[in-house]
């Protein structure tokens, strides 16, 4: 993976504040001297007409400030801007300070649909940085593909796509779930399965991948439900529960229902410190535990690449950042993290491209690494996927969860696993 | 018992019931062709549920109410106006928001389908009919007004040149007079006598002066059953009507 | 359907199941009954019930960090007081709302629909913008968690227990209140007839602001004891419209015991049915069978018939 | 038709208006838009549809439908749903374990098309379809409601019951429907790119014209027999009842109107957006429409089509600039037009606006001399106006 020594160390330095101050002084002190050197001229780098100028570069961000959405893009919002002022405190992108225009995709797909088009082609944007569910990025797709912009998407999803427009700076589905459903089988014993969700194309083709997972390990799944999106009564299937007795519930409950399904699950007398089930879910983020209490999903088991409680120098620098930008008790999911190295990626790419342009940045992208990302290291995939890290964290009652394993190895994105379809 | 070919309507043995309550309660009569029956009988007494029985909008619990021998219980409203049956609500129930020309339109007796309703065209045939209509009712200088302009006592006749205009056999009025000057109750009666030459006509009336001015025969009601029955001279001599009316 | 269960295993689950649909059954009458008395009794259709239920449910939220940041001794104790807070905060929302807003509007039922639903817009932003977008986590008191286990099948939730609790002091207080007060005979007479209920000395405004308070008072109560089974979010509130609208129809708009026995066909079938099949699909089923009766009898389960 | 029955269906002041509206939306704005504002307006009048229907449901004949989405939406995937297979052809699918079916689909593991997908092959089925489904559903709810005597405000609980089984159901059944993600990726009507600018100007006229030709057919109903029958039962039921109609019939039909306009916005909403989603089928949308209509005035077609532009110009603007204060505005919108003005846009033009400069002219004919001016009810001429002026 070929990456140009000077991003490598560009990106290394960002570790620490007193170097990266050191940095900015010094590309400051260069471009008052050497102003031709620092920022290549926009014709340059800015072939088809973006919205680049000398020393400004202008970006999108698109996510849902109003309605349902709101709850769960707020995250994904701060982690973008945090990253852009960050960015900028280093001097930009290819010397350009970088300027964002937000948009409101109001939990609506064809506004999503719309902003991007608008972002796209009335402000001619760089690079878009956004879009939470599934749904919303379904819609902007083809406009991207359309119009030839760059999509930057956070969340963890099911795969099943692969744009030369996106990219998918979460987890697709089999990282998150192989990973996960091998560690309670080795570390737990599990040997039956209860599969549970919300009623839409997440929930879905992951229970799916994972039934087909479990079925190869020649286990059982003994039940498989899916409740409609905010359905708030969960005492049915907690008896369900309690009649097939599972070793494992599998849960990917997402949205206000969440917060009901854990009190409800707690307040039927299922204890899951006593692990009897184990809880194992994929879509409980920190940002989730705040709504749901903290004492409601004690014991719980979440797979994902990124937890707040990760112990390395990058995520304690971020997580001290973000407090700093947006206040002390927030609180910092794997969506959010995610979010966190669009921005990032992005401007690698532009780096290792030398250019605004959108093929250029297309071509560039894959081979990317970020040495700096809070949870470690990523590196983009030939299908404009992240190699990444798939860790196990353990819900505690102060809402953090405490990261008990990690895979040894980067799993590799496969958005189109074989058999799975 | 009297072959029912004779009668215009015959209702037997009708009753309702409102969750237990019987509103009207066994009632038989007979109205003849070319007769005014006027209903007469304190509040309360069902006289208002006869009609709605009778035009369909409410459904009787038992018995049989027949018109020109045709049975009316099972008959949906439209039906039974079709079969010769019209009605004048207590308030007048006009359309305020059309004008009067457009009001006694409505009733004219075609285009009741709603694709007859949409290729309806306003030919010198229904105009010649609303006018003349109009002309009975004492209206033809306000085709154009808005209905809901008239006086009260135009609106009820109104209403009434509505019901005309759909040629009924059989005429059902309630309370027509109800808040009218005596100049107005004049030309009512006036035009009710007019009216009803070659129809059947029955009236619910509080007002009895108006009813000796037109009432053939009279039935009073009480506690949805039939009180007493007969002209004028002997329902008010009844000493069950008497008694009834001075009780209260 | 029934060929994978022992017998045994069948009487726990239509024990258990009866007992997660008497939970959805306090639920839904708690939801119900303020809007019962509000579009049953006046006529108006609040669509902003269910923010009104969120903003007991915030009061909830405020009360419980108080009481843990400064009478941390007392907090067992906070969710009575969380209660009775919530119910006056919404009830006084409720009044300035009937005086600014649907007092204008009795003569107009759809227009209350709309104006209701612009007011439950704004409400929602208020609650984004105080609140934030994202959910709130209330925290229970420890003696309200946990459950009380019967069989070691049949597991009775502590706070599935509340909320029934709650349900019949409400459901039985305001029977009290509207038809063995002389205040409920007030109510009564003015939706029966409110010119002579004026003409006989009635203050009909002050009445109907009362009537209305109270709804959204008892939305307030359900909100805050919802905190203990569903999420707190600006947005939650209009989970529970739609549901709550068909109950207080399926049991007829204007009577009470209607109102609680069609939360409680409802619940019942829902969580019967859904054991058996999808969730999405019993409430799909269940929703199929409120409208179809709906047509069949369009006055509702207990619906007088009266006289025209 | 002779000239006096054209008159009275397009009376004078209705020409001007059809005029003004005609200019606006074929010259006005296509001359002062880039494409992707026009697209954008094209996509408002596709709302226009729903609004429009909503004006003779509800404006004339006193029905407020709830669930107007619901036919919205099943237009809109009629269409989409030919657009799909075309999109889904062997060739572009081959990467799929079943190439030539929906991508969806491929992702569920259906492993051929489901049968009520097949007919959706043919263009002109689907042009059929996108009338006639939504016409059968709405003529099914219309029969078991109205013949049932359901109406007013359980009519609008109802409908929007019906709406969140309908969402429930396509957004459970994502094998057959998409999910909640809809039917994304829509390219190519018979071959020929929809995502082009031009193609984006043909589909804006060609909305633009079937808006029309919906508006005429609207206008003719409005000045029929039919449009005053409703008007009269909105206000007297039992009148219309017992003068010999089938009142339930008269709103069946109505509402079936109200659908199949709706659905022709749903399906030209599809082939201008390139998608159709759940999303609105459900009640939110449903109850923004009747906004719409409410704003340009229940009572007037024109002004349906007013209010649908300027809430949606609104909304857009609002939320580029304040996201946070988009929901008040809209919040105060509802609240504002139902308590402030009923008539909507519509009857602020015709009770303040026009008055006024009736008034205005009056004054300046007259010089500075005030002169008389017709105060209380309006006299028998100024209101029997066109169709009385045709009758005699």
């Amino acid at each position: 993976m070929h990456i140009s020594p000077t991003i490598k160390k560009t990106l290394r330095v960002s570790k620490t504040c007193f170097l990266r101050k050191l940095v900015i002084a010094s590309i400051a002190v260069l471009g008052y001297h050497h102003g031709a050197l620092a920022a290549p001229s926009t014709a340059e780098v800015n072939t088809t007409g973006l919205a680049v100028t000398d020393d400004t570069v202008k970006v999108g961000i698109l996510h849902s400030v109003t309605g349902t959405m709101a709850i769960s893009e707020t995250g994904s919002v701060q982690a973008e801007k945090l990253a852009i002022k960050q960015i900028n405190e280093m001097g930009g992108v290819l010397g350009r300070k970088i300027e964002y225009i937000q948009e409101d995709g109001a939990s609506d797909w064809p506004t999503f649909a719309e902003k991007s088009r608008k972002l796209l082609v009335n402000d001619k944007v760089a690079a878009v940085f956004g879009c939470w569910t599934s749904a919303s990025r379904k819609a902007v797709l083809p406009v991207f593909e359309q119009y030839n912009g760059m999509l930057y998407y956070p969340t963890f999803y099911e795969g099943l796509e692969q744009s030369p427009n996106v990219i998918y700076t979460g987890q697709e589905a089999t990282q998150q779930i192989i990973a996960g459903i091998d560690w309670v089988v080795k570390e737990k014993g599990a040997k039956k399965f209860f599969l549970l969700g919300s009623d839409y194309i997440w929930p879905r083709t992951s229970n799916k991948i994972a039934r087909k997972h479990i079925e190869k390990l020649g286990l059982k799944v003994v039940g498989e439900e899916y409740y409609p999106l905010g359905h708030t009564q969960f005492n049915s299937v907690i008896n369900k529960i309690k009649l097939k007795k599972p070793d494992v519930i599998y849960a990917i409950v997402v949205g206000g229902s969440n917060v009901a399904f854990y009190k409800q699950l707690k307040a039927a007398g299922i204890d899951m410190t006593k692990e009897k089930p184990v809880l194992l879910t994929i879509s409980v983020t920190e940002d989730e535990i705040r709504g749901i209490g903290g004492e409601n999903i004690d014991g719980a088991y979440a797979a994902m690449k990124y937890f707040q409680s990760l112990d390395n120098p990058n995520n304690a620098e971020f997580v001290k950042n973000f407090k700093a930008m947006w206040g002390d008790d927030i609180v910092i999911g794997d969506v959010t993290q995610a979010a966190y190295l669009g921005p990032w990626l992005w401007k690698a790419a532009v780096e290792k491209a030398g250019s605004f342009d959108i093929d250029k940045i297309k071509e560039a992208s894959p081979g990317i690494e970020l040495t700096t990302a809070p949870e470690g290291y990523v590196r983009v995939h030939e299908n404009h996927h992240l190699w990444s890290k798939t860790r196990i964290g353990l819900a505690k009652k102060d809402g953090q969860y405490q990261v008990i394993y990690e895979t040894e190895e980067l799993m590799e994105p496969d958005p189109f696993p074989e058999g799975y379809q | 018992m009297v072959t029912q070919k004779d009668f215009v309507l015959a209702v037997e043995g009708l009753t309702v019931s409102f969750d237990g309550f019987k509103a009207v309660n066994d009632l038989s009569f007979y109205v003849e062709e070319g007769e005014i029956r006027v209903i007469i009988g304190p509040n309360g007494a069902g006289k208002t549920t006869v009609l709605d029985l009778i035009c369909g909008k409410t459904r009787s619990t038992e018995g049989s109410i027949k018109f020109r021998g045709k049975e009316l219980t099972k008959m949906s409203e439209p039906a039974i106006v079709h079969s010769g049956i019209g009605r004048k609500f207590q308030n007048p129930s006009i359309y305020e928001e059309l004008t009067v020309f457009e009001n006694l339109e409505i009733s004219f007796p075609r285009g009741h389908s709603v694709f007859g309703a949409l290729a309806f065209k306003r030919s010198a045939e229904v105009i010649a009919a609303v006018e003349e209509v109009a002309d009975e009712i004492f209206l033809s200088e306000h085709l154009g007004k808005t209905a809901g302009l008239l006086s009260h006592g135009q609106k009820q006749w109104l209403e009434i040149g509505m019901l005309l205009i759909q040629k009924p056999d059989l005429l059902m009025l309630d309370e027509p007079v109800a808040g009218m000057s005596v100049a107005e109750r004049k030309k009512t009666a006036e035009l009710l006598n007019k009216i009803t030459q070659n129809r059947s006509v029955l009236v619910i009336e509080h007002d009895m002066q108006f009813v000796e001015d037109i009432a053939h025969r009279v039935t009073v009601m009480h506690q949805g059953k039939v009180l007493s029955e007969g002209s004028m001279d002997f329902v008010k001599n009844d000493p069950k009507v008497v008694e009834v009316y001075l009780g209260h | 359907m029934f060929a994978d269960y022992t017998t045994t295993e069948l009487v726990s689950i239509f024990a258990m199941q009866g007992f997660a649909g008497l939970i959805l059954f306090s639920v839904f009458v708690l939801m119900a009954l303020g809007l019962a008395i509000i579009f049953g009794q006046m006529g108006v259709i609040n669509m902003a019930h269910g923010e009104f239920m969120i903003l007991g449910a915030y009061i909830t939220y405020i009360i419980s960090n108080l009481f843990s940041s400064y009478l941390p001794g007392l907090f067992d104790l906070y969710f009575f007081l969380a209660m009775i807070v919530a119910f006056f905060a919404t009830a006084a929302l409720g009044a300035l709302v009937e005086w600014g807003m649907i007092r204008h509007l009795y003569r107009r039922p759809l227009d209350t629909l709309l104006a209701t639903w612009g007011l439950s817009l704004i409400l929602q932003q208020i609650y984004r913008s105080v609140f934030g977008a994202r959910e709130v986590g209330v925290s229970l008191p420890d003696w309200l968690m946990g459950s009380v286990p019967l069989s070691d099948m049949i597991e009775i939730p502590i706070n599935g227990l509340f909320v029934m609790g709650l349900t019949i002091i409400i459901s039985v207080s305001i029977y009290l209140l509207m038809f063995r007060s002389r205040w409920g005979s007030q109510v009564r007479a003015v939706v029966q007839n409110r010119p002579m209920a004026a003409a006989v000395g009635i203050n009909t405004e002050k009445t109907d602001r009362r009537t209305f308070a109270l709804g959204c008072g008892i939305a307030g109560i359900a909100g805050s004891a919802f905190t203990m089974i569903g999420s707190t979010g600006p947005t939650a509130g209009q989970l529970y419209i739609v549901d709550t609208f068909l109950v207080v129809v399926f049991g007829g708009a204007q009577s009470l015991v209607g109102t609680i026995a069609s939360a409680f066909t409802i619940s019942q079938s829902q969580s019967t049915m859904e054991f058996f099949l999808s969730g999405s699909m019993a409430k799909v089923l269940t929703l199929l069978v409120v409208v179809g009766i709906l047509m069949l009898r369009p006055q509702g389960l207990f619906a007088l018939k009266m006289r025209h | 038709m002779s000239r006096v029955e054209i008159r009275s269906y397009f009376p004078k002041s209705d020409l001007v208006n059809f005029a003004v509206l005609a200019c606006l939306i074929l010259i006005v704005l296509p001359l002062s838009m880039d494409i992707f504002r026009l697209n954008l307006v094209g996509k408002y009048l596709t709302y226009a549809f729903v609004a429009l229907g909503l004006v003779l449901c509800w404006g004339y004949g006193g029905i407020l439908s709830l669930g107007q989405g619901i036919f919205f939406g099943l237009g809109g995937y009629c269409m989409a749903m030919f657009l799909k297979l075309e999109a889904s052809d062997p060739e572009s699918t081959k990467i799929q374990s079943t190439p030539g079916i929906p991508d969806f689909m491929d992702w569920n593991q259906l492993t051929e098309l489901p049968w009520f997908w097949e007919p959706f092959y043919s263009l002109p089925f689907t042009i059929i379809a996108v009338l006639i489904v939504p016409t059968i559903f709405a003529y099914i709810i219309g029969v078991a409601m109205f013949k049932r005597r359901v109406g007013g405000v359980y009519f609008a609980i109802i409908t929007q019951a019906v709406a969140s089984i309908l969402t429930i159901l396509i957004i459970g059944q994502q094998g057959y429907t998409g999910g909640v993600n809809g039917i994304t990726d829509l390219r190519t009507l018979l071959g020929w790119d929809i995502r082009t600018d031009s193609a984006k100007y043909f589909l804006y006229y060609l909305n633009a014209i079937l808006l029309f030709a919906c508006l005429f057919f609207a206008q003719w109903v409005r000045k029929s027999k039919l449009g005053r029958i409703l008007l009269a039962m909105r206000e007297r039921e039992d009148r219309v009842r017992f003068s010999g109609y089938d009142v339930s019939n008269f709103k069946i039909f109505v509402f079936c109107l109200g659908a199949a306009f709706s659905a022709i916005g749903g399906a030209m909403f599809t082939l201008q957006v390139g998608f159709m989603s759940p999303s609105f089928v459900g009640i939110v949308p449903s109850i923004e429409m009747v906004i719409f209509c409410a704003v340009g005035g229940r009572m007037s077609i024109f002004g349906a089509i007013y209010g649908t532009l300027l809430v949606n110009w609104a909304k857009t603007t609002f939320s580029e600039s304040f996201p946070e204060l988009w929901l008040f505005a809209m919040g105060a919108l509802f609240i504002g037009v139902v308590m402030a003005f009923p008539g909507g846009l519509a009857g602020l033009y015709t009770d303040k606006v026009l008055p006024f400069c009736k008034k205005f002219i009056q004054k300046t004919r007259s010089g500075k001399k005030p002169q008389q001016i017709k105060v209380g009810p309006p006299k028998n001429d100024e209101l029997a106006s066109p169709d009385l002026a045709a009758v005699k």
